[in-house]
């Protein structure tokens, strides 16, 4: 294994991995709660030199929207919206997300916030990448609980969009939604396929051999760091502070 | 004519005990001095409609138990972590909860909003959010050719309440770019307000702040609430106080933590 | 990003022939400017539809030959009487006409920009505008007991064209109180803006003119085209012209005064 | 007979009738080309010191709508517009308007300019008046020959509001939704029962004595004359001219 750099942190990684992902896009937009797809988002647009269009839905300075908080999912409705990011409280191994709760959806043990847009963006939103930090048999579970949405759905049902990616703290998969599977397309540096397999509690398709994801070149951490982490900071004060050292400023939004 | 209240208890006046109450998502300019008041003044049963989601506003809500009935997409506080009080009350079952997802309220209240009994919406056909939601229904479109289409019956609240940057004497709110906050007062049956401050002029008379500005005849009552979202952000003009909404998510943990912030922050008020 | 065009014939470029196009109603600032030089580049078969009623654009546009296919709710100069070229047009069966009434056409459009397939709206049952569009259907409402209402199919434009006060370098165009402009562009695929003028400055950066401002991502193209809307008036801007409008009436009321018109002021464009 | 002074004209007196019909109201919206229901509208606020809204659709000033050209019928599906205002080319005893052709619809002797807003408006606006200055047999027709909106529905179709009067240059008529039917409620000074048969092609009902119209008072001819014809001239700077003798100003929207 090509270990990283040490200075590397989990989360730029993570970022970079998201921002190679984006690719030639024209619309990106980053909800609620989603400090590592902002980065990610902020850092393909500096790289393309302001395309694509980045939308953090809580942000005022990165935020093209004047038709108030409809016009993000009016937009996704459009066919305008290319990628869209979306988490879980778990996530199974036919793509289905659950933001709701765990147990019975009546007597639940335990509560998540909810399923904010995905019940409809994961199925209009050409590219949805999905991200979940911890990757542990908690979080990638065989069944989802509670389906928030739907991986895949029935030929007759409209959907232009759904997931074609999934990264965690471990690696990153690939969606493939005819085989209604995730494969692993690459390990992060100092970890391994065993160690995938022993945290995820659904199967999945693996090359024979899975290659190491590649770390973010310098030029791509240094824009990380000294350009798009002030600008996150705005949304994501706590993060930006943590992750890059940006100190909380005396913003005013 | 709009009351415009010298006393902001005043104006809440015409949310009464189980009324259907629609709120704006937690960066939209949140009334919480309005939800303060409305707490101490005692407000019970509100079947609580936050569009499309709510952070701080619905959780205080909750804890304090003025809510029978949730309606939104979700609660969270965000970088401060889960919401304590709706969390807690979901596992314990003691608030009934109607889980939606964003574009399905904003499209129920365009129905109200346009007077029609449902509007149809993408997506959701497959989902458990579906499954649980009995008031929706999934028919065959009659422009599709064996194409399930989820149709949403129109959400008609009693009161819609916001806080903005301004009004004018005669009731006229200027709301900016958070175009929600009309299809709230649109869909409403009444509209109450909290804004910053009184402008001093007509802001339909000018074209450039009109075309921002939601006019008077939707609106109930109106009340100045100086920094009237705090500890929320208001856009444009104030960020968030993450200090103080880091203190809530440390407090509001334990039901006991939460009713010292009851004690310190809703019936004493001693900070700002 | 789109295109800031020098010439407004460039900037008409994305429409062409035979395409789906929505226009403004007359007083919503209407681009006369762009419309004379679609006439004179000699576009034709256009399905026109006019959101939601129209007056001197599209009485033009049918005179000249353009429209193949007119979907509004009304054609009329108003205080200078019946629209002579609609008149003569459906009286001898020279354009296909879908009668609609006005909301009907605003709900499609927003079926468009939610991207359903489909809007409710209540009226139309029993009228003749009804019986005459067979693309619109009459359902029970899943919602009523025995309660028949009109659903109205997603109209997606090709191209929405517009004129509006102005716009910045990045396409953000300033449009106001004129809301419909904004459900236009986003229904359509496509969207041709003039402007009285160019911003100097970024329009989103400011939140006051924000709140008026369509995003520059729902743009094709911009031109420059002052008094852009003349002979019809530009809302907080410019009057209409009544002076030339009853000369239009004058000259469009025979076939011949209308030729006349448009060499003077179409092809040549003698006055201004 | 009373004759009515000499001095009042047509649109005065019709206006005068219109704005009494608008009473006790919250908001009354006035349509494109509608000079005498916008006189009415703007003599009716005059009257009560600001009540009701008055929305003049094709104006700047008489207008509180800020959400574009939909408001007005967002607005009114809401139950919030009072009072409106239709007329037609047609206008037949049953209440049904026709504001579209004469003759058959795909191949018309005559065609109107449409039906505006009336397919819908007709159906949720609860007071809609309906005028028409010239009463004649080509105008007010035994049976319209398109229906641009029907004067009553079946029980079973959604309808919160509907016709209450038919205002001519003649007489003025008030409508009966279950009878399906206008009552004479009082003739127009100078003319007469007879001539309003003569002239009417549809039945409808009397009483035995038919009240003559009450002329607008001088107090009210006043207030139309000086206050309510400048506010006019925005909007219908030919009518305002025409019959108030406003003089066209240089007026910039």
């Amino acid at each position: 294994m090509n270990g990283a750099p040490p200075d590397i942190r989990d989360e730029e990684l993570l970022s970079s991995v998201i921002a190679d992902l984006i690719g030639d896009s024209r619309h990106v937009a980053v909800g609620n709660a989603s400090p590592i797809p902002a980065t990610a988002a902020l850092l393909a647009r500096e790289r393309g030199k302001g395309k694509p269009y980045v939308s953090l839905l809580q942000s005022r300075k990165h935020n093209f929207f004047t038709d108030g908080a409809r016009e993000l999912f009016d937009c996704a409705g459009q066919g305008r919206i290319d990628v869209f990011f979306l988490s879980g409280g778990q996530i199974d191994g036919e793509g289905n997300i659950n933001l709701v709760s765990i147990g019975e959806y009546d007597n639940p043990k335990v509560r998540f916030p909810g399923s904010f847009g995905s019940s409809y963006l994961y199925y209009v939103v050409p590219k949805v990448i999905l991200f979940r930090v911890e990757h542990s048999r908690r979080t990638l579970v065989e069944k989802v609980d509670f389906i928030s949405a739907p991986g895949v759905s029935a030929p007759n049902v409209f959907r232009t969009g759904g997931p074609v990616a999934l990264v965690t703290n471990r690696c990153f998969f690939s969606f493939d939604p005819k085989r209604k599977r995730f494969r692993l397309d690459s390990v992060h540096p100092e970890h391994t396929v065993e160690e995938v397999i022993e945290n995820t509690a659904f199967d999945f398709d693996r090359p024979a051999q899975v290659p190491t994801t590649t770390p973010p070149s310098p030029a791509t951490l240094k824009l990380m760091r000294e350009t798009v982490a002030p600008q996150l900071a705005e949304v994501y004060p706590q993060f930006a502070a943590q992750v890059f050292g940006v100190g909380k400023t005396a913003f005013t939004d | 004519m709009p009351v415009i209240a010298s006393q902001i208890e005043d104006a809440l006046a015409p949310i009464k005990d189980g009324c259907l109450l629609v709120v704006p998502r937690e960066v939209s300019g949140v009334p919480m001095a309005a939800t303060r008041a409305l707490i101490k003044r005692g407000i019970k049963r509100l079947h609580l409609v936050a569009l499309p989601t709510s952070s701080l506003q619905a959780d205080l809500l909750i804890g304090a138990g003025c809510v029978e009935t949730l309606e939104t997409s979700a609660v969270s506080l965000g970088e401060f972590g889960p919401a304590p009080r709706f969390s807690e009350a979901i596992t314990k079952g003691t608030i009934r909860m109607k889980d939606a997802t964003c574009p399905a309220l904003h499209a129920a209240l365009q129905a109200a909003e346009k007077g029609v009994p449902f509007m149809p919406l993408r997506g959701l056909v497959g989902s458990d959010v579906l499954k649980f939601r009995k008031d929706w229904k999934l028919i065959d479109s009659p422009f599709g050719d064996d194409d399930p289409i989820v149709l949403l019956p129109a959400l008609k609240p009693d009161v819609a309440l916001i806080h903005a940057p301004m009004a004018d004497r005669n009731g006229n709110v200027w709301i900016g770019r958070q175009r929600e906050l009309a299809t709230m007062a649109h869909a409403a049956i009444k509209t109450v307000v909290t804004v910053e401050k009184l402008y001093d002029g007509i802001l339909l008379d000018d074209p450039v702040l009109a075309a921002g500005t939601l006019p008077g005849f939707y609106v109930e009552s109106v009340a100045i609430a100086p920094r009237g979202a705090w500890p929320l952000p208001l856009p444009d003009h104030y960020a968030a106080d993450a200090d103080h909404l880091a203190e809530y998510a440390r407090m509001a943990a334990t039901t006991e933590g939460f009713a010292d912030y009851l004690e310190r922050y809703v019936y004493e008020r001693r900070a700002a």
